[in-house]
């Protein structure tokens, strides 16, 4: 019982529930019951996690690839001694891959103070600007080299997409960088970005949620992170309780839904074979 | 064989405009000489044909546009076809639109279907109702209380005078949905908060980089077919019978897209002759 | 302090709490209110929030000018078209004048018709095709077979491409068996290094492909995994369908769970935090 | 053909090739029509949200004219706004036929002043020192949004999703093979697949053993995913250039003055000269930076 505090609250509440479920449950719309078990179930999950991270117990996340391949690249051009260009997506920090691409800007920007490799963010919204020039700064003074910090290494382009990707376009060809990052939330530009990398022959590693994008970064990119891979890289780096407790809580709630699938296909067997148990389908129609 | 590998490590260099060139005169000699190649229908739409075709005779039908100009050539001729199909079968269709711009493609298509091909009479047999912002919470209020959310259509005319509204209070007082849609708001959200908390059968008509995301609600039954893309919309072309645009498109389609192997299938082939060059020095 | 974070974050939680709850709620005057109130003041707001938007922009452009930036005569077209869009949208309706403001937006032959027939319409048409010259030449310059994902990935998008056409359904399925003979050659080629065994597994190949060619008498479209439209409609409609709900329900619980955070006051990034 | 027409035939085909010449190099047509875009899209979404949600629906129950009397002191607000811009606030009131809730103190739908301030909030945060006034505004359309989508998306993409991939294996005429329709090996294709590629997403185990080998099962399903939306992609796109080049085609008939014709031959004519004229410098830079 790690969190009595939680299963008091959460038992109350089930109680609390079940006498009003039997008082008639008045203004309580009953068709829609499975959806409301199982969003106070998920939540209840999701919550214990966070609130168990938040005491600080120890949460295994299994080591993700790209990230090594983030290492080995700023390493690589380290050795070239060209500079590394990281791109945090062109939309604003009210996206949530936004500000995944900046916690990820803040691992990066600490790999290239210690190898002292110059590093070049080009962005398209001012807030973002703000936020990566924060993280950056911070990443330079706890690697203890706040002398190699300067504004300008985050520098705003302009808001308007395709005129974003051009800008991008002219740093790449002038600037030749060595490894080419983008990370965040990426529409039709991504393309046009990432065929300008390769034509330059850099290490492309893309991280993005845009479904639509992940096809074009896969094929073009050297290395993927695709979708909840992005979402747990920047948990794992930022190493704040609610995110890493959200994906250990979102873990375990897939892992659920694995099993339901399996008993729901086990059960509409048995029912619509033999007619035992109960007609799941219907069960999981919610109008 | 030697003088073939270097032409295509020498395409390789060459710079992207050429590329560009091949692509442009690829499209365009097709659609000023069409070939008239075969259309052949798949399932998904074959299914929304028969959905349409098994509707109960003047059915209230609410189709929804979501689409700009910027995706029109996937959009517009499946607006057209299936507002032939609805008129043909004597349905009434009110139209509103999640998208801005979407007002504009609703009145094209139902000037050219409704008035001119069918002779159709505003306020009895369709109306357009409008566009009104807010994405998915339109929708919500169109399944809550739809007079709430128009009081006018398109026209500043107030409901109460349109005839066909009768009856008209909320969603589920529609027989079916058929929404046209390019991105968000639009047929992801109409399934989430339209059709599956109400049951109303929908069907829809997305733009092909849609398909992936739609087509998991097409196989679990949440959607009756799909139209996917201007392939789609040429299929249904065919199955109404009347050619449009979009059948008119598919040669250059057919074409470019070999093209397009062509290029990806040449790249690699340079890639891995440049890969076996490089591992032997 | 209480103004700027304290009061944004609690009406994101009766807000977020009365809208999710408002789902189960049967009880008339409140559904009413989540129902319909609640989301006519959420569609008031986003409108706001556009017209918030395209005054931002507007006045990027006015600082670009004012301060004299890099390509600020650019500027000066921008915001010509805004003022020319505005005046069509607000005070000159149309040249014969007799539509109702209001409609005026939308209806035929009115100033605002006409800059969305042949302006509007023509730039963002344009941009969008901009992107299939972009697609052509990355198919060509960054389209890798890097690895054996990449490999299944370019050999769906390629039979999905061809076989959705009309060309797709003219090539036979036996061509596409040869094929696959040969694309085996050259998988058992780079496996086993050996030119012997490759040479025997392609040339036994050519041999059973033809033999039964001869016995069916060549149809095009049998057997049907090789027949293009069928393969591609088989793979768009369940292997692609399992990836893509795969992908469906991760992001749709990562939605859920920040939706969540969002009502309990655990994520703030809206706020800027 | 009215000149109005052609003159639109003219600046639309103009517009087009602007931002085609993008395509050579990034040039004055490009960014002017880049930054026309940018200000005509700006003003037409100003102008068409207010008039199809704002003022019909905002001002239309804040002030409907079913209740209108000119000596009450919030008519005469309206009468003073009249006075500014008329046409957004007609003499006599709003009429939209909405119904009237709740007066208080005079005000029709008083509960709609809520969304009102709350609007001319956002519209003051453009100034740089009340920049937060926009926070309250924008915490209601995330909130709601929220609570929306906690829902929307946890029963159609969550449970809806599970009840199609729980398919029937006990339906006696379903064929075991059979390949575009439904058949037994296609539901256990979905079935292995949907679980395979879950698993690939699962962060709390190393992905070793039986799980590293279920999690590569996993992603195999996602690339053929992936590659399904590649090749849709690339189609949507071409479907796109081949709707622009037909608008070119009709722009370029006799009844337009073939306007196509007319503007690609001066366009060309000028990059070529200016191509020609600088092809000294920086050719380099501006080749591959397009």
């Amino acid at each position: 019982m790690k969190d009595r505090q939680f299963w008091i609250v959460l038992g109350s509440l089930f109680v609390v529930f079940l006498i009003y479920w039997y008082l008639g449950h008045p203004m309580f719309n009953a068709n829609r019951v499975v959806m409301f078990i199982s969003i106070v179930a998920i939540s209840a999950t999701l919550l214990y996690n966070i609130r168990m991270a938040e005491r600080g117990e120890e949460f295994y996340l299994r080591p993700i690839p790209g990230l090594k391949a983030v290492e080995e690249a700023v390493g690589r051009s380290t050795e070239m001694g060209k500079p590394v260009l990281y791109v945090p997506g062109i939309m604003d920090m009210d996206q949530v891959e936004t500000v995944a691409g900046v916690i990820v800007l803040g691992h990066v920007a600490k790999m290239t103070a210690r190898y002292e490799t110059s590093l070049n963010v080009p962005v398209s919204r001012s807030i973002v600007m703000k936020a990566a020039r924060e993280i950056c700064r911070e990443s330079y003074m706890i690697e203890g080299r706040p002398d190699m910090f300067h504004d300008d290494m985050v520098h705003y382009l302009t808001d308007d997409q395709f005129a974003y990707a051009a800008g991008v376009n002219g740093i790449m060809v002038r600037e030749k960088p060595a490894a080419c990052l983008y990370m965040g939330k990426f529409y039709a530009e991504s393309l046009i970005l990432a065929e300008t990398g390769n034509s330059i022959g850099a290490i492309q590693i893309a991280g993005t949620a845009s479904q639509a994008q992940i096809p074009f970064f896969v094929t073009a990119c050297d290395y993927t992170l695709i979708g909840e891979e992005f979402f747990a890289a920047s948990a794992y780096l930022s190493q704040k309780p609610e995110l890493i407790g959200g994906v250990r809580g979102q873990d375990m709630v897939k892992a659920g839904v694995i099993t339901i699938i399996i008993l729901a296909t086990l059960f509409r067997f048995l029912y619509e074979k033999w007619g035992i148990g109960f007609d799941v389908v219907k069960l999981l129609t919610v109008q | 064989m030697n003088g073939l590998t270097e032409l295509i490590l020498k395409i390789g260099k060459v710079d992207r405009r050429w590329i560009f060139i091949v692509l442009a005169i690829v499209v365009f000699i097709p659609i000023l000489v069409p070939i008239g190649m075969p259309i052949r229908a798949t399932v998904t739409t074959k299914v929304v044909y028969d959905t349409i075709e098994n509707l109960p005779p003047n059915s209230n039908v609410l189709v929804s546009i979501e689409y700009s100009p910027s995706t029109k050539p996937e959009n517009h001729p499946m607006a057209i076809s299936i507002l032939r199909h609805l008129f043909k079968n004597d349905h009434k269709v009110f139209v509103t639109c999640l998208w801005p711009d979407g007002q504009f493609m609703a009145q094209d298509a139902l000037k050219q279907v409704a008035k001119e091909e069918f002779g159709k009479i505003y306020g009895e047999d369709y109306v357009l109702l409008g566009f009104r912002p807010g994405g998915e919470a339109v929708i919500k209020g169109i399944v809550s209380n739809i007079r709430k959310l128009y009081t006018v259509d398109v026209n500043q005319t107030k409901i109460d005078e349109i005839p066909m509204m009768e009856g008209i209070y909320k969603f589920s007082d529609f027989a079916f949905l058929f929404t046209v849609s390019a991105g968000f708001p639009g047929t992801v959200e109409w399934v989430q908060y339209a059709s599956d908390p109400t049951g109303v059968p929908m069907s829809s008509g997305v733009t092909s980089i849609q398909v992936n995301e739609v087509m998991p609600y097409v196989q679990a039954g949440q959607m009756k077919g799909l139209l996917a893309g201007m392939p789609g919309a040429a299929e249904y072309e065919a199955l109404i019978g009347q050619k449009g645009s979009a059948t008119s498109g598919m040669d250059a389609q057919s074409i470019a897209h070999l093209v397009i192997v062509l290029f990806i299938i040449l790249g690699n082939a340079a890639f891995f002759i440049e890969r076996q060059r490089s591992r032997k020095y | 302090m209480i103004w700027k974070r304290q009061i944004p974050i609690l009406i994101v939680a009766v807000v977020g709490a009365i809208t999710l709850f408002g789902w189960f709620i049967d009880q008339p005057d409140i559904k009413s209110f989540v129902d319909d109130d609640a989301t006519q003041w959420y569609d008031i707001l986003a409108s706001f929030a556009i017209i918030l938007g395209a005054l931002n922009l507007i006045k990027l452009q006015f600082q670009k000018v004012a301060k004299k930036k890099k390509g600020w005569p650019y500027s000066l077209f921008a915001i010509g078209g805004f003022f020319f869009a505005i005046t069509a949208g607000f005070f000159i309706k149309s040249l014969d004048n007799t539509v109702v403001w209001g409609a005026h937006v939308t209806t035929e032959g009115t100033l605002s018709k006409w800059i969305f027939d042949y302006m509007f319409t023509p730039l963002s048409a344009t941009m969008f095709s901009l992107l299939a010259f972009f697609v052509a030449s990355a198919s060509y310059r960054a389209f890798r077979i890097r690895n054996f994902e990449a490999t299944l990935l370019l050999a769906a998008g390629i039979i999905i491409m061809v076989g959705r056409v009309p060309i797709g359904s003219m090539i036979s399925s036996w061509f596409i068996m040869y094929i696959s003979v040969l694309a085996l050659g050259i998988g058992v080629n780079s496996w086993k290094k050996n030119k012997m065994i490759t040479f025997g597994v392609v040339g036994i190949g050519i041999v059973i492909v033809t033999i039964a060619g001869f016995l069916t008498g060549w149809p095009i479209d049998q057997p049907g995994i090789f027949y293009l439209p069928i393969l591609q409609e088989w793979i768009y409609f369940y292997p692609n369908v399992a990836g893509a709900r795969a992908i469906m329900i991760g992001i749709g619980l990562g939605i859920f769970a920040t939706s969540i955070r969002y009502i309990l006051g655990i994520e703030k990034s809206y706020i800027g935090e | 053909m009215s000149t109005t027409i052609i003159l639109g035939a003219w600046i639309a085909v103009f517009l087009t090739f602007g931002i085609f010449s993008y395509l050579y190099k990034d040039n004055p047509f490009y960014k002017t029509a880049e930054h026309l875009f940018v200000g005509i899209s700006a003003g037409y979404w100003t102008s068409l949200f207010f008039w199809t949600q704002i003022q019909p629906n905002l001002f239309g129950r804040l002030w409907p004219s079913s209740n209108y009397s000119s000596d009450s002191f919030w008519y005469m607000i309206y009468n003073g706004l009249g006075f500014f811009y008329s046409p957004g606030f007609p003499n006599g009131g709003v009429d939209k036929g909405h119904e009237i809730h709740n007066v208080v103190l005079g005000i029709p739908n008083i509960h709609y002043l809520i969304p009102f301030a709350l609007g001319i909030m956002m519209l003051l945060s453009l100034i740089p020192k009340i920049s937060w006034f926009a926070r309250w505004g924008i915490a209601y359309t995330v909130g709601m949004a929220a609570g929306l989508r906690a829902y929307g998306f946890l029963n159609s993409n969550v449970i809806g999703q599970i009840k199609g991939t729980a398919a029937s294996f006990s339906d006696p005429n379903l064929p075991f093979w059979s390949l575009t329709s439904p058949s037994i090996f296609n539901s256990i294709v979905i079935l292995v697949g949907t679980i395979t590629g879950l698993l690939y997403f699962y962060f709390s185990k190393e992905h070793k053993g039986i799980l590293g080998k279920i999690s590569k099962v996993g992603i195999y399903f996602l690339m053929i995913s992936f590659g399904a939306s590649f090749g849709f992609a690339v189609m949507g796109r071409i479907s796109l250039l081949i709707g622009r080049f037909v608008d070119l085609i009709k722009y370029s008939g006799s009844e337009y003055y073939n306007a196509t014709l007319w503007i690609l031959v001066a366009m060309i004519i000028i990059l070529g000269y200016d191509a020609f004229k600088n092809r000294g410098n920086n050719s380099s830079v501006s080749k591959d930076a397009a």
